[in-house]
């Protein structure tokens, strides 16, 4: 294989992993909770700012990517329970409500920041030469950090009590009430843990890309569409959206222009969204 | 008024922005139709009549208006097929497909080299009607408030018949509204066309009244900025959120030069409060502070 | 049954809404300023949004040369006053702002628009409905060439033609273009593309990326998978950082050049900014008397934007904006439009920052002193040559 | 000619059998009782006859013509009306807006941007009104009524058009007993014009009222007789007593 073939098939896999990451806090929040969250790329943000200081101040990133998601979850949990949760009867508002919030959160942030946009280095910046291609190594952990996620996040919530208990609540508040689990804070927790896993992705990522205020809500129709592509009321489904537009993305990019390539690729997503009869977002109220 | 262009022309722009706010109102507020990409609409206008003038001599300001609002019309028209002919869609993935139109127009308004690639299209000339240029301030406020009494008048007109009354039914319950034997799907076709021309024609307004279009026209911001003008005034009301644009704009006016970094965060702030405590808008106040004084009164 | 219909009540709350709009925006007008013997100048920037930090050096540059001007005795014996407005980096704010100070203000002259969509959407308000001089103070991607209106920043050429010149002079034959998806880069890679085919070396690739791609992977791979010896880019934020620390990090063996490197830039970039080749008017260690002292001075009052002092944020370009106006206002000995545009066209100063300039009569562009640079790991530059006064190829002298 | 005929109608929703080859019919200015136990799957046999979910097999047929898979829309025009469970009702319109609604549904576009039949309406609206007990509370909203008056409201607006098929779903759901005594009167008063479907799970109620009933158990139809017959069926005692 040609070093070409090889950096060739590194993007997909590497773009893939980037947008599925992205996605995972939002398949619980979105996915699950069918909570339309437009400050998803907002926590995603403050994941990547809380990287950042700590980079900046304590000069270790790794301290970082474990804050990240402390940070950002207990943020969520204020979140949920000091706003969120006054809008699970009402999808139309949370949707306001959330774009409010990550509109604060954007330029807030803006009015702090020095320049245009911060660059942030990897904790490891070295890369591996394969086949002739140079791969930055960062990169190729995000891929396995994706994937163990995505693994570890799936199997606690199909085969541990917690977790089934957590899809119960999802599926049938009233229901699961009775049986004496407290549904307020089953929601918060999820909440609270679907912001952690964005914070963690913002932190991770950030490296690849750079710190700026619209760093999470340039990322945010593209996440939606992949959250609507794989179907509401599950968590697998959006994990498989993301990948069904980064790979076709990652591969048009490489033959055709990356714009005409993002376009179309949005194109064939709302009309697939159209005749997929799945979800809150089709049909139903 | 007639003496400060200023204030004329931000008055002029108010009126443009409130036929914009109108299409967003009659759909969303009054119909359920989600639409969170509206601008869209309005920068398809805006860069139609651009493009006609600067390649034409074309200006007759009636004969653009018709042009913006036939190509607005069935511009909606085919995203009205596309949303809600058959199966029902629910209201959010409106909201993402409408969002995701207003991306895609302001992306390709930046990459287009006919569009201007990013720049927009400048010096369109001054509009005529029968031959004569309408070249002051003053003319381009009058222009602009004959065509928002016009569609201000319409909207009224519609929202008071039998069919505001079937619009209402389709917001509230689109099911039960089917199950009456409603046309669900003509009714909010036929909304989204009018509304989609309202807008068209606005943008035709904003491109000869401001003598430019760019792609921040068609743009999120204000796309989004719109359905928080109704938000903020009232769905289902026609008059709150023209008040909370012209409160807003005026505003936002001062505010932008007191405080000009902070008045984005306090924008966000007053939406997220609005929808807390006063989700019917902030014209909703009144009635709200009437009834709990009508409640303490009775306890 | 009508009644039911019919909202109660609308014509009074028609009133009522007109009223207090009325009422509302009449609060805008403001009473107008005491007839004092100032000039006022317009000076619009993006105080907020994605420049904001441009026009925070901006401000301060222009509130720098106009109190300079006011101390040594102001234009024609009359004090200059400042107008700043915000155009938020949006055009429909920035149109608006222009209006105020062209029909509210009042103002001789307006300089100001940090990217191009705010010069195109302003000028008509200011130049051609407004009739007042409107000056561009950017480096851009050429074709201006309207009535009224005068290019104080550097033409694509004076950037371009050095840069690919000194590439091919170094051996480099090969170049891949990269930019973002609009009319900047298009239009500077178009000449980028001129030259080096007249240069005599080829374009093995060309390509552009969404304005708000924030992993521009795939182009990194395509310009490695290119091998080119030299890449002039022209990608700008977000994708800026992203995009060279990818050519970098992936073992890009040619030579990045671009239009965008300074010390303004180059911190975005971080510390793959090493070797980064440029032209620009001015870099910081432009050494001749009046740029220095000048500069040191601008640092000293204006704390506040030290370090924001950079050719990409057009600072130099500001400052001689004001002064050129300010020749010819002198020149024409009136403040009237048409005889100040008119003097303009052979305007010049003999001290600016880098060096002495001239408007090139008929072209409305500057001849330029510019220099060739190279960015540092810590996103210094250093200057590998002064390149002396360039001339603009623009508008009647278009080659 | 039956009114409606439902011919080995099943409905599956995935492995699940919700309905199972189920057969009815009703005649014209017919009462007819559908009953069973929750979870029985009367609620989606009904869905499949008004449209809100469509049968996997099997035939629908209103007046002779199949309506399986119309959509609820068609079967409004062809004569259909239903009261939901819930009452399903526009409580922040009045009850007069709320009766027009329902008589404006098969108007053209056109027509009702003109309130061309606001007038012709008015009439029909106060007598439907009156016969229902609603007509002081006309122009009150319609959350402003009892529980039980939003039911009647709903079966106003039903009958309201002259439908050749009422379909209700648990009509007196939380009345009073003199509710559910004159809403018995006036379901009986309905049928004059035209047949009627009662799902209910009070058997109490509908064998006064109905000419026939059908009781349905884990989706099959396991009897149908008059009430006289269906209250001494050795099986439904037992799909009633296992219930208890």
């Amino acid at each position: 294989m040609s070093p070409t073939m090889i950096r060739g098939i590194f993007d997909v896999l590497s773009l893939s992993s980037v947008l599925i990451l992205l996605v995972i806090g939002m398949a619980i929040i979105v996915g699950m909770m069918k909570v339309f969250n437009m400050c998803q790329g907002e926590l995603v943000l403050l994941g990547a700012v809380t990287a950042f200081l700590c980079g900046k101040y304590l000069g270790n990133l790794w301290i970082g990517l474990l804050l990240a998601p402390i940070v950002v979850g207990l943020f969520g949990l204020l979140l949920e329970r000091t706003i969120i949760h006054r809008f699970y009867v009402n999808p139309q508002g949370a949707l306001l409500a959330t774009f409010a919030i990550g509109l604060v959160m954007r330029e807030s942030l803006r009015t702090r920041m020095s320049t245009q946009s911060s660059p942030v280095d990897a904790p490891i910046q070295s890369s591996i030469t394969i086949g002739g291609a140079s791969l930055p190594i960062w990169r190729i952990v995000i891929m396995f950090v994706t994937l163990l996620l995505a693994l570890a996040i799936g199997f606690v919530l199909i085969k541990t009590n917690l977790g089934m208990k957590v899809r119960a609540t999802l599926d049938n508040p009233d229901l699961v009430s009775v049986s004496g689990i407290s549904t307020k804070w089953m929601y918060a927790g999820t909440y609270a843990f679907g912001s952690a896993l964005s914070g963690f992705a913002g932190a991770m990522i950030v490296p690849l890309q750079t710190l700026y205020p619209n760093l999470g809500y340039d990322n945010l129709i593209l996440m939606f569409i992949a959250v609507m592509i794989g179907g509401l009321g599950q968590f697998a489904g959006p994990l498989a959206g993301a990948a069904l537009i980064a790979v076709p993305g990652a591969i048009l990019g490489q033959f055709i222009s990356p714009v005409t390539g993002q376009i179309l690729v949005v194109f064939l997503a709302i009309i697939f969204m159209r005749f997929r009869p799945v979800g809150i977002f089709q049909g139903g109220r | 008024m007639a003496g400060n262009d200023y204030l004329t022309q931000i008055v002029t722009r108010i009126l443009i922005y409130g036929i914009l706010v109108l299409s967003v109102e009659l759909c969303w507020g009054q119909t359920g139709i989600f639409t969170f990409g509206q601008a869209a609409l309005f920068g398809l206008g805006g860069y139609v009549v651009g493009l006609i003038t600067t390649k034409s001599t074309l200006t007759d300001i009636g004969i653009l208006l018709l042009i913006a609002i036939v190509v607005g019309a069935v511009t909606g028209l085919i995203i009205g097929i596309f949303l809600f002919s058959g199966k029902r869609v629910g209201e959010l993935y409106v909201a993402l497909v409408t969002l995701a139109i207003s991306y895609i127009c302001e992306r390709l308004a930046n990459s287009w080299t006919v569009l201007g690639s990013g720049n927009g299209i400048p010096g369109i000339p001054y509009p005529t009607i029968f031959g004569k240029e309408i070249g002051s301030a003053t003319g381009l406020f009058f222009l602009a408030f004959v065509v928002f009494a016009i569609a201000l008048i319409l909207s009224i007109i519609i929202v008071n018949s039998q069919f505001g009354l079937t619009m209402n039914a389709v917001r509230d319950d689109e099911e039960r509204a089917e199950f009456f034997g409603y046309q669900r799907s003509i009714v909010q076709i036929a909304v989204f066309v009018f509304a989609a021309a309202l807008a068209a024609s606005g943008g035709a307004l904003f491109a000869v009244s401001e003598g430019f279009v760019s792609p921040s026209m068609s743009g999120l911001a204000l796309s989004t900025t719109t359905v928080l003008w109704v938000v903020l005034g009232g769905r289902g009301t026609l008059f709150g959120p023209l008040i909370a644009l012209t409160f807003l704009e005026a505003v936002n006016i001062k505010m932008q030069e007191a405080l000009p970094s902070l008045w984005p965060i306090l924008v966000g702030l007053l939406l997220l409060i609005t929808m807390i405590f006063l989700p019917k808008g902030l014209t909703s106040m009144p009635a709200k502070i009437r009834e709990s004084r009508r409640k303490t009164a009775s306890s | 049954m009508n009644k039911n219909l019919f909202k109660k009540g609308s014509t009074r709350r028609i009133t009522a809404i007109v009223a207090s709009a009325v009422a509302l925006l009449s609060g805008l007008t403001f009473a107008p300023a005491q007839a004092a013997p100032t000039v006022k100048v317009g000076v619009l920037t993006d105080m907020t949004g994605a420049f904001g930090i441009v026009g925070k050096s901006n401000k301060a540059v222009a509130e720098f040369t106009i109190n300079e001007i006011n101390k040594s005795g102001g234009v024609l014996g009359r004090k200059l006053e400042m107008v700043l407005v915000d155009s938020a980096t949006d055009a429909a704010v920035a149109t608006r702002v222009a209006s105020r100070l062209v029909n509210q203000d009042k103002v001789a002259v307006v300089v100001g628009g940090v990217a191009s969509f705010t010069r195109v959407a302003i000028r008509d308000v200011i130049a051609k409905r407004g009739k007042t001089i409107y000056i561009w103070p950017a480096s851009y991607e050429g074709n201006e060439c309207s009535n009224n209106v005068w290019n104080t920043g550097s033409a694509p050429n004076q950037q371009v033609d050095p840069t690919v010149k000194y590439l091919l002079s170094q051996g480099k034959k090969t170049f891949y273009l990269a930019g973002s998806d609009y009319l900047y880069p298009r239009n500077i890679l178009s000449r980028v593309r001129q030259v080096v085919l007249a240069g005599g070396g080829s374009i093995v690739g060309e390509e552009y990326v969404p304005l708000d791609m924030t992993d521009p992977s795939n182009l990194v791979s395509k310009v490695l998978a290119s091998k080119a010896d030299a890449l002039f880019e022209v990608v700008v934020l977000p994708g800026t950082g992203p995009f060279i620390k990818g050519v970098v990090d992936g073992g890009f063996k040619g030579t990045i050049a671009g239009t965008l490197f300074d010390e303004g830039i180059n911190p975005i970039i971080g510390k793959q900014a090493e070797g980064l080749i440029g032209v620009q008017d001015f870099y910081l260690p432009v050494t001749d008397p009046f740029t220095k002292a000048t500069v040191a001075r601008f640092n000293k009052q204006h704390p506040e934007a030290a370090g924001l002092f950079s050719a990409t944020f057009n600072a130099p370009a500001w400052y001689r904006s004001i002064y050129l106006w300010k020749a010819a206002v002198e020149k024409a000995k009136s403040f009237d439009t048409a005889k100040v545009n008119k003097a303009m066209d052979s305007v010049s100063l003999k001290n600016s920052i880098g060096g002495p300039v001239s408007f090139a009569p008929g072209t409305k562009h500057l001849n330029l002193p510019m220099y060739l640079g190279k960015s540092n790991a810590d996103g210094s530059n250093t200057i590998i040559k002064s390149l002396g006064k360039i001339a603009p190829y623009e508008c009647a002298k278009k080659q | 000619m039956k009114l409606l005929e439902i011919s080995s109608v099943t409905k599956k929703f995935g492995s699940l059998v919700a309905v199972d080859n189920a057969s009815m019919f009703i005649n014209q200015n017919e009462i007819v009782g559908l009953i069973g136990p929750n979870g029985s799957g009367k609620s989606t046999l009904l869905h499949t006859i008004c449209g809100r979910t469509f049968a996997t097999e099997g035939a629908i047929l209103l007046q002779g013509s199949e309506i399986t898979n119309k959509t609820p829309q068609n079967r409004a025009k062809a004569g259909m009306a239903i009261k939901f469970q819930l009452a399903r009702i526009y409580l922040e319109k009045t009850v007069r807006e709320n009766i027009l609604l329902s008589l404006q549904a098969k108007e053209s576009i056109f027509r009702q941007l003109r309130s061309a039949s606001l007038k012709a309406f008015e009439v029909k609206i106060n007598e439907i009104a009156r016969e229902f007990q609603l007509e002081e509370y006309l122009d009150e909203p319609a959350k402003s009524l009892s529980h039980g008056q939003q039911q009647w409201l709903e079966i106003a607006m039903a009958m309201a058009v002259d439908p050749i098929l009422l379909l209700l779903d648990e009509p007196t759901a939380g009345m009073s007993p003199k509710e559910r005594a004159d809403t018995a009167l006036l379901i009986k008063k309905a049928s004059k014009k035209c047949g009627v479907l009662i799902v209910e799970h009070d058997l109490d109620f509908i064998k006064e009222l109905c000419n026939r009933i059908s009781v349905l158990h884990h989706g099959n139809i396991v009897a149908t007789g008059t009430p006289a017959e269906i209250e001494n069926d050795p099986k439904v005692k037992e799909v009633y007593l296992t219930r208890v």
